[in-house]
């Protein structure tokens, strides 16, 4: 099993959402997180003086996988979150040793 | 009583040609200065209504402040429904039964939905004192909504409602305001320390202990989790709007404008509020080693209660006494009720208006300049207070009883426990209060996009059209 | 008129020497009846005011509250502006067109910037009746900038206030309540549920139809996304200022304490109100399975604009039906404009304010107890009301449409998509509403601590000086 | 004086016999016009004053909203004891001072506790009087919360309200409007520009430079952080609150509502602050390029603060020019403040209080209709006009520097590093302003599930009793 | 060294984290996340319109531990997490390569 | 590649974020958790009664950085994170198989 951890623009979720439940992805984890990079941050004025936020709001999806999607998901994560502009986000994979899922006990892949 | 009669009628002819006549506006004759001394009471009364009206902001802000943010659609809710409710109830059955002529002291028999109201007379028009009388009754029943927040069912507390501002309270006002047995006893409740706040302390003490307390709340072994309101400054925003309220409640309640005595009125209600915040926040200060503003604010509101019963027969110096021996009492009333009783009571409304209440209607027999134990007076007017505090203690309290087992059956007091794990916005509206969103946010069908771009029938205008 | 020419002057040399002056504050003869009526009456104008200023600040709250917070530096500023403007705009223009001298009927033609009011006699001082004017004119401008909320660009909403504030409003006033041709028709529109809330109502159903629903609203299929708003006990401390400020908008339009009108006036606004919210709440409840706060909000918001124009003329019952139909058919013009028409409308401020508006004005054909066809009246008050509502609502109508088309062409109505997604309140004013943080927070610019360790000039006194 | 004495003994007694006696009410003689008026100036005066009492709330929305979530249980308590502390100070000792009988010009030496008061007339009831001035005061010591928030210690900012509230002030509203040297020399400040906003406004200056930058305010290199504050729409309720209030600050200051002026100081009221507003929003956007709504709502209320001194002197026109310059100078010198003093003041109390309090009191000078330079009056009330805002000043910063010296050698002026970078909320009250949660929550002690489960004593009854 | 990542239901939070305590384990990490899965959405009305939120709110845990105590610590959540409904939530376990304490510079099992 | 992930106090946040970007570290993404440890938690008072907080605010900071960057980032946080009291936090490493820009598909370390 692997974890797909996708960072992308919080606008691009509900459309990566639904495109990954079409593909028959329903199980997943969404946090809100801040994040820099390339991408620059926003100036805003409070009082006349500017500052700059430069930790934006993203969107941090984790997916638990069988080994033998991986390629698919992250090609439908990759289509339906990209616009193209800096600031698209990141895609990562780590290695998972165990699932269980708490209601049942099952564990592995039959977990997730 | 000073009859505007003509008035009226030319009142009503200028109303449908429009407001902009001009000098033909004044009567033909000049008015009388007794038209004019009503014309006065009227505004006052009016003014002082429509402030008292606003504590309904107050109660609101303060209960959904003090509450959690899973349950504060359901209060506003009911704290709405409260005045809505209670004052269509009022007009059909409650000012009847409180101020329509008196049966044996007990309740008042005519002016249900406002008819047979000829030989009532208030000194300024029936339609001025009924309003004036409407808000407060609804006061009264919203202090029940407060002490039994976040795990009583909609339908239940409005049923409630009805039965409060139908029956329970018009009884004790007709009691003490109306005619009735205790205004002849000589007992002094001047704007309602007992007639309004005790009333609803009572059947919020009866309803919070028979609702049970908020899962969670107390320990098995019986320790006490405090659960913290959501949004303090909220309840402070109500707590001010509730003061800046009292101040139509008292001095309003002399239904006049033309009596000095609403300057005396206006100042001791200030007064014994300050009192009684700063005596809770020295208390609280003091007990627990940090200020607590929560118990601040209910101080203040505490002293406001206290000093209702009295507020026109006090004087400035006895009503810093009564408001200060309110904020402290106070603080010790929320402790009492939250560790010894443990009676669940999220916003100390018991405590506020329950005990706050009759404490300070029984004060009125010790400070009152005149006929106050203190002030010479004897222990006279002391007892009459005793007899008019428990008494509507003891009706109150039986009704509620009674009325709370009986919805309890027939509708269920108490949310599933499902539902008030989840919040009762949830499960009773379906609705949440907050929608925080981050500066960039998620929105919803961002399919519209692609619809946008494809040049659909509804284009925006600012699209370039 | 009553003049005070000589108090005036008085007033002026006390004003001079400060406030404390005693026994000769009195003025030299004691004042007359006449004056003392006139100042009662100047008293109750201004105090209603007042209340009608604070509309304002409910509003502020009501639109904020239901919409996003990615918008709520905006939709404030708005709202905030549309007073100020509006004020000024109305001082220098909007008086003169709506009260100065008749012409034709249509438009006023003196007392622009106040000048030339020789003539001019409203029964108070003319400051008196233009300040409950101007904040009347203020509120019909700021019903539009919740329709069209969460996506107008500022710039554009402030042009159409202007406009609404010079013109649109100011005719509609004059042809009611300035002498024009309605006025003269008989048409009774007491405190403005046309002349006020339908112009605002009108106009922001043209604009909010004009600049089009907000991104992801609807779906490509049609189908309808709720957006729910961020703050709803925000939303309700709104409705209820609304409300209690509807206590001056209402009895205030009297613009005289010494009718006992104003008692009934009170009381019917007070009955309509609660009517509606416990409609809408019911209705809600069976139509959706759960009562809908949000619903029940509008409700009584509803309820109070329909009986603006009767609230004089209505009895309390009539108030309660009238109350109780506006609160049904909020619900389904709510549901109406929204699926049907789909026109988006953030804050519900078409169904609340025109089609409440209007409805409330026909009905007075019906429920006015002298004219009313309920009341033996026949119909032929219903058919003035009728072509009130139907002349306003073409007037606003076509002035608002053409306004909005030159504002888009000029200025864009609409901000650009981009802003709209990350939302108005970055974009247009680089500033967030919002910034809670965990009790231990992020302080900027953390590097001041060395700053503070190595003894910089500006040391804190409280460092132990 | 018009005294009511056997009215009020009449009063007495309907008020130990309830409120429901019918045309006995009416004074067995018809009033005369003079006491009519008497009341009705009474009234006036209330009222205005509970509209002061509620600026408490504006206050208290402004100064948390514009200040961070971890300080605003905090500011809260701040601003609420404000009001009470100082009221209750106000009537021991600070009235005695401000309209005691005078000495020397310089101060009042009668009516403490409200005793020796037989020679006070103010042609209304005394403590009508005295309640206008005592929620008068407590504005006055208000202001300095907001300029040393987020860092200053309670009980310093404590000790400072009552020197403020018992001497500070009460002294330099004896010589204006007690019968003090400024008043003889003729000085103009009819509501109080300097009295309450410029006192206010020195203290908040004086104490915010000695209390120091609030951590990471100013980098190393003297570098501006903005720190925003934490929740914008209740910062523009407050203010709306404010200027709402304000309604009473200068209208009530007649003292009457007899007076026509009422209606003009009302209207000049509400131009001058819209006119600010404009100036500023306008101002900021070219400026700064983005239009900021935190300079907007102070511009408002610099512009009511402006007005306050001359709102009985100038003409409508005059107060436009005068909104119009206090909203620009208002956003310079917020600028000033913050990037050239480096006196760090979050909510911009100095420049609105203290900037434009003294720009107000010293435009009368100019736009006085009578006596103005503008208005061919010469230089002569200009110059009693400076040397009223010199010597107020030079009297409050030196009172102020050297109270707030005592207070920190004592008390200790500012919190600990640890406890402001952590918030005074937690540090000073143990307690965090907010508590969102999601929709469904972690409740704290879920163990009482089990509990409930287990069917312990208090089972609810909604259970199923 | 291996980390537990657990992903509960709020109102399981309390318990999940007196049992550890009580096992022994103080050090861990929460996060507010949401989550969709099986687990049905909630429906909501707003002014008339129903929608579905289909992230509902979780809590997710991490616990990084020694590869010995991990077995028993899965259990420890297992029992205290479980309702036995569906939405209960998952345990995944990640291979940690180190872990250090700030404070000290510790490394490894130390540092836990 | 590895993943280090800090868990640190919210007040050393902005130093630690600057530190690392004068490092030459400008991607990350960061989180606000709660988390208990050796740290005491938090009483608080309300209304009388007593009670304590023993979730405490903390940050997550995440970077995906090539393996040969670890050990000198590594050092960049702990020098700057480091206060000496307890609750300071900790750094954990992780595996990263793969790391993929979603704006252009790239993989590896180019992506990071
Ligand atoms: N090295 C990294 N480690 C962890 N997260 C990263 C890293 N680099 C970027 N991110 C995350 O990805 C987001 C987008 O990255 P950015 O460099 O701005 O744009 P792009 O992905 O288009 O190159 C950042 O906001 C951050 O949350
Ligand atoms: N494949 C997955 N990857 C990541 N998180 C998951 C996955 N499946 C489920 N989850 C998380 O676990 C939670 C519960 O899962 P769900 O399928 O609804 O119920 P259950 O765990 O009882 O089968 C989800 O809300 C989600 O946060
Ligand atoms: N075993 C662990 N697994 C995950 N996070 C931990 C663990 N131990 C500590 N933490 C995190 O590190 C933070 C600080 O740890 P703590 O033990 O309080 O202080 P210190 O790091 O100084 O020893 C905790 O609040 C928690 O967020």
């Amino acid at each position: 099993m692997k974890k797909i951890e996708a960072i992308i623009r919080p606008s691009r979720l509900e459309e990566v959402k639904e495109a990954l439940g079409k593909f028959g992805i329903h199980g997943m984890t969404v946090t809100h997180v801040t994040g820099c990079g390339l991408q620059k941050g926003k100036t805003e004025v409070y009082r006349g003086s500017q500052y700059t936020i430069d930790l934006l709001p993203k969107v941090k999806i984790e997916i638990i996988i069988r080994d033998s999607s991986l390629e698919e998901v992250v090609e439908v994560i990759l289509n339906h979150a990209r616009t193209g502009h800096i600031g698209d986000g990141k895609i990562f994979i780590y290695p998972v040793e165990e699932a269980i899922r708490i209601r049942t006990g099952e564990r592995g892949e039959e977990a997730i | 009583m000073l009859a505007f009669t003509s008035g009226k009628l030319i009142g009503l002819i200028i109303l449908l040609f429009g407001l902009s006549l001009g000098p033909e506006m004044a009567l033909a004759d000049d008015p009388t200065t007794a038209e004019l001394a009503t014309a006065i009471n009227t505004m006052w009364t009016l003014l002082a209504a429509f402030l008292v009206f606003l504590m309904h902001a107050g109660f609101t802000m303060v209960e959904s402040g003090f509450t959690r943010s899973k349950n504060t659609v359901n209060i506003v809710m009911k704290n709405f429904m409260t005045v809505a409710l209670g004052v269509v109830i009022f007009f059909i059955v409650g000012f009847g039964l409180a101020f329509g002529a008196d049966k044996g002291g007990f309740l008042g028999t005519t002016g249900f939905w406002l008819a047979q109201t000829e030989g009532m007379d208030f000194g300024i028009p029936l339609l001025a004192f009924w309003f004036f009388q409407a808000v407060f009754c609804a006061t009264s029943a919203t202090i029940v909504s407060g002490a039994m927040a976040e795990r009583t069912r909609l339908m239940s507390y409005l049923v409630f409602t009805v039965i409060i501002t139908a029956f329970i309270y018009p009884v004790v006002a007709h009691w003490v305001w109306g005619g009735g047995w205790l205004q002849k006893r000589g007992f002094i409740d001047f704007a309602g320390s007992t007639v309004v706040h005790s009333v609803g302390g009572w059947s919020a003490l009866i309803g919070a202990a028979l609702v049970g307390p908020r899962l969670g709340k107390y320990g098995p072994q019986g320790e006490v989790h405090p659960i913290p309101g959501h949004n303090i400054p909220m309840g402070a925003l109500g707590t001010l709007l509730l003061w800046f309220g009292w101040f139509g409640f008292n001095p309003g309640s002399t239904l006049s404008g033309t009596t000095p005595a609403i300057a005396s009125i206006a100042t001791t209600t200030l007064l014994a509020a300050s009192a009684a915040a700063i005596a809770s926040m020295v208390f609280s200060w003091a007990r627990y080693g940090k200020s607590d503003l929560s118990l601040t604010l209910n101080g203040a509101l505490g002293g406001l209660v206290a000093i209702t019963a009295g507020t026109a027969v006090v004087s400035p110096t006895g009503s810093l006494i009564i408001g200060m021996v309110a904020g402290l009492v106070l603080v010790l009333a929320v402790e009492f009720f939250d560790r010894v009783l443990k009676v669940d009571d999220p916003v100390g409304a018991v405590s506020v208006h329950l005990v706050c209440g009759a404490l300070g209607t029984i004060m009125v027999g010790l400070f009152a300049t005149e006929g106050g134990l203190f002030y010479g007076g004897g222990a006279a007017l002391l007892l009459t207070q005793l007899i008019g505090v428990v008494s509507v203690g003891v009706w109150t309290s039986v009704l509620a009883f009674i009325s709370f087992k009986l919805i309890d059956i027939i509708f269920c007091l108490r949310v599933p426990k499902e539902e008030e794990i989840e919040g009762l916005d949830l499960g009773e509206h379906g609705m949440q209060a907050y929608n925080f969103k981050l500066a960039t946010e998620v929105i919803a069908g961002e399919e519209a996009e692609g619809l946008l771009q494809a040049g659909q029938a509804r284009r925006p205008v600012g699209q370039g059209a």
